[in-house]
């Protein structure tokens, strides 16, 4: 598998030196891998860090900004970051009014995050944590890891960071982030596997006529594999997969997420949206926005998850408020 | 073969016969070392068996961690073995990120504070092995059989205190450890996995070897080099 | 090759469900597959049409809105749009200000937009057509096609938008927009070949060490082939090969797109814009603003393309100039 | 063998002596609707030699344009051999786009306004061919040796007006550009490209037959297949 990198070894640093180049409203510190706004909130706010393995672009560099996050932590490709860097993001943003960290609920990813949040409420940051789990490939038990945070990641970091932008307190922002991953459930399928720098070969075999489904943002393989059928006949298949696990009645509406794993073209992804808008409609669920596009990736894989959040017009209002990141933008 | 072999580059003290050897500093440090040699060897392998039901940087992530644990030894000469494990620690914590990086940096840490000052008998390092378990399986929440490094890590330290209680040296303990980590690891491939990322694939995780139950018996097996 | 799709025959239909499905903004006439902003500009203006194959996406659909483009003409994929679309479009669009046709240097699409040129005008619409052609890896003679058009397409569509939304005339807006491609050059370089959906199989094959160099956005192999080296000594030769080919020197200030071909991870595309940058600066060539993404694709190839704009006050004031479309905002 | 053979489906007037032939209505819509057959049996191969040096769609372009031609003669009954041609051009200038759509959309289009309302003599139909060929040359610019359609048409207009020079009738006239066409389509092969998308390959274009010359060798045999 080619890639257009230096060596394995230095991807992340040269890829935030890359961020720094092409984005002046960003501040980098690459030796400590945290993007900040490089201009920071006039007033005191809660500040929204999030973070994970690198490899998800444009998550969550990419949601720095006005309305959004206030610092993302990079860790190497599929791994998450360290818990000083956390920290670093968590020093740097704190305004005095609080951290929230919004966490994608991945065994490294918690324990990270966690010993994070211990170092920075030792040293008198105030910290919640919204922990991200809407991937219902996975099922939620005690005897299990519980559901990944995948797609609804990009939802619960817009609508808590529009809160946030608006001087809401922390517990207020921490609540709205539950709530939208509460009503969020996503599902994936992979048409081809992602290839880590590192490994330098993909990492599962898949035949050409043979798709993983269920697959999570990290390259594993999925739950089950099959054959490769219609846009159609896919895209329904995973809207009942998602509203099987969801409490979604006729009439309600949704905002719905179709995101590209990173090797599918924009063109097939909106083949899939005009198929999961098709059957939504038959299931009786409106919807009420809609997002088409990369947002968070696995690398080179191809294929597409599908996010919908149950929405109300609170949530709705939240998620048309103003922001400005270099991956979402809105006036 | 004298057991004060390259692999102990950084021992100080001179060699004492197995079966009396605690655990001083220089034996602490060439463990480690010994440790990060064997990542950097089966780096590739603990990457493959990650690919197949994690995401593929198990190999990477403790290369990088081990890395930065050679770094920090060099610049700095720690005063006995428990600084030595808990340096080894807290790198591991700041410097691999993953699952594998709080795991293992956890157990060192906790071993390490575990230590006396003076040289670990066989005894006290069975206790300070006990402490990085229990780090763990606090950290992590995982228990045996949920095809995890815990796997490895626990018939491990029931061998090394089994032996040490029959009185057992560290080498004999060691290698009693060494033996049954690897029985534990290979146990782990009919395992279905419960926790961490190969719990994602439920049944399909059946028939491959766990990743960091491999490298945890790489832990044991260099402690048995080192100490034998 | 598996693709997301129905069938290679409604793949053009499909998508173009799924944008009207996802895009509220936008009024998507799927039978005449003509693209067009939702709510008409309140004053008359000149309007900005544009079109090619498909599989270029988020080109030319996602870049409808104010701003940019009135309305866009997808053909099937990479066959440039029939005339009967185009005029059907300029129709829809035009207030009376006339229309500004943006073609891209293709056989095809120079001969089909003529041919809608001369039908508009047969009509009474006023038609100005600005041609792009800015790809250095062909050289531009009157024994070849000349030049083909990739990159810089997006930056006259935005720039001669943003004049065009300011109200001034046709002459005006087809000038700069010609201002915009004389001032702009690309290239790019491919590490896979892309996939027609109707051909099913890669348009050419690479060896796993190799890449295809020049090479353009139809999946058409490039000028010759290469070794992979690492991304620094690649992105230093695509800036050396741009630069070989304009007339910018030490101290010149330009906007740098690095734009992925479709298949290609954001965290490589950062990686390269490191580099580029790195290098520019070298030649003492100063970025000016900067834009990191798919853009201009070529279905799943993996790759990318660098287009340099030399840029003076008064196109970076209208480059700034907000823009709302689904692929290109600000505010 | 009678000619009158399935290929000419629709032809509604009796079978003539192949050298007293005359273009009329029913014999052109056999012949549109011949290469419509062609180039569905050989739309893969068309694909395959534009993926050479091409975009990898001359195959699917002219096979969705001769899909729409037949849907709108099975609509109507044009009313002499100029309007089949001259709504086949139309159909193919709306419904291909790339290069090939506008380019024999145009060549059908001229070839249907240069002949008369009756049936067509071999002689006025070399008239309508050449007409044909003039427009591709108009729109297009290419000159015989650039590697495109033009160096299968320009030989197989030669050889048609030679033979019609010579006393052939349309049969004749017909075989003998379609062996020229063919030799023209064979020799694009050598040659460097200089128009269309196979120009931007440069000398990689060498070596590789044109998939327009192709179709037109295509075009020039079936019309020697429906009057033979
Ligand atoms: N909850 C847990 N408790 C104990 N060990 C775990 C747990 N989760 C994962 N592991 C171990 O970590 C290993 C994977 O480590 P690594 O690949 O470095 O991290 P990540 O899974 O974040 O990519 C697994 O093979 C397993 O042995
Ligand atoms: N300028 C031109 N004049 C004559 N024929 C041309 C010209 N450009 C291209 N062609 C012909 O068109 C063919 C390609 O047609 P097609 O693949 O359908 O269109 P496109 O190149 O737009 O994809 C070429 O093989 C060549 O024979
Ligand atoms: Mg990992
Ligand atoms: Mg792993
Ligand atoms: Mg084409
Ligand atoms: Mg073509």
């Amino acid at each position: 598998m080619k890639k257009l990198i230096n060596s394995p070894e230095s991807v992340l640093a040269d890829a935030l030196a890359g961020v720094a180049a092409a984005h002046p409203e960003l501040a980098v510190d690459v030796p400590n891998r945290v993007i900040t706004r490089a201009v920071r909130p006039a007033a005191p706010k809660v500040a929204l860090v999030s973070g994970g393995g690198s490899g998800h672009e444009p998550l969550h560099g990419g949601f720095v900004g006005p309305g959004m996050l206030d610092a993302a932590c990079p860790g190497e490709v599929f791994t998450s970051p360290v818990p000083d860097q956390v920290l670093t993001a968590a020093r740097a943003v704190d305004s005095g009014a609080g951290v929230l960290l919004v966490v994608k609920n991945y065994t490294g990813d918690v324990m990270n995050f966690r010993l994070a949040a211990e170092l920075a409420a030792e040293e008198g940051i105030e910290v919640r944590t919204v922990l991200v789990d809407d991937d219902v490939a996975v099922r939620d038990s005690t005897w299990t890891a519980g559901r990944r945070g995948t797609g609804a990641t990009v939802l619960v970091e817009k609508i808590a960071g529009a809160l946030a932008e608006r001087g809401a307190p922390l517990a207020e922002v921490a609540a709205v982030g539950e709530r939208v991953n509460a009503a969020s459930r996503s599902f994936a399928v992979a048409l081809t596997a992602a290839t880590v720098p590192a490994a330098g070969k993909p990492g599962f075999d898949l035949p050409e006529d043979e798709i993983e489904v269920g697959v999570g943002i990290h390259g594993e393989p999925g739950r089950r594999r099959e054959k490769l059928r219609p846009a159609r006949e896919l895209a329904a298949e995973v809207v009942d997969t998602v509203l099987a696990d969801h409490d979604l009645a006729a009439g309600d509406e949704v905002i719905a997420l179709v995101n590209g794993l990173g090797g599918t073209p924009l063109l097939e992804l909106y083949i899939v949206f005009g198929e999961v808008a098709a059957r939504l409609a038959e299931h009786g669920v409106t919807i009420a926005r809609s997002l088409v596009g990369n947002f968070v990736t696995s690398l080179d894989m191809a294929g597409f998850s599908l996010t919908l959040t149950k929405a109300d017009a609170g949530l709705l209002e939240l998620w048309d408020a103003p922001v400005a990141t270099p991956a979402l933008h809105r006036s | 073969m004298d057991h004060d072999t390259p692999d102990h580059a950084g021992a100080g003290t001179g060699p004492s016969t197995p079966e009396a050897r605690a655990l001083d500093a220089p034996l602490a440090e060439a463990w480690i070392r010994a440790l990060a040699a064997a990542v950097d060897v089966h780096q590739r392998e603990l990457t493959d068996l990650d690919s197949a039901i994690g995401d593929g940087d198990h190999g990477s992530n403790l290369h990088r961690g081990f890395t930065a644990v050679l770094a920090v030894l060099d610049a700095l000469q720690p005063a006995d073995a428990g600084a030595v494990l808990g340096r080894t620690g807290s790198t591991l914590i700041s410097k691999v990120g993953g699952a594998s990086g709080p795991l293992y940096g956890s157990a060192f840490r906790a071993m390490g504070a575990a230590l006396p000052p003076s040289p670990a008998t066989p005894a006290e390092f069975a206790g300070a092995l006990a402490a990085g378990l229990a780090a763990v399986r606090r950290l992590g929440g995982a228990a045996p059989g949920d095809k995890t490094l815990v796997d490895a890590y626990t018939p491990a330290l029931a061998a090394f205190e089994r032996a040490v209680a029959g009185g057992a040296g560290l080498a004999g303990a060691a290698s009693a450890a060494a033996e049954a980590a690897e029985r534990g690891m290979r146990a782990t491939t009919p395992l279905q996995a419960r926790k961490g990322r190969a719990s994602y694939l439920g049944p399909r995780s059946i028939g491959h070897q766990d990743p960091g139950a491999t490298s945890t018996a790489l832990l044991f097996r260099t402690l048995a080099d080192v100490t034998g």
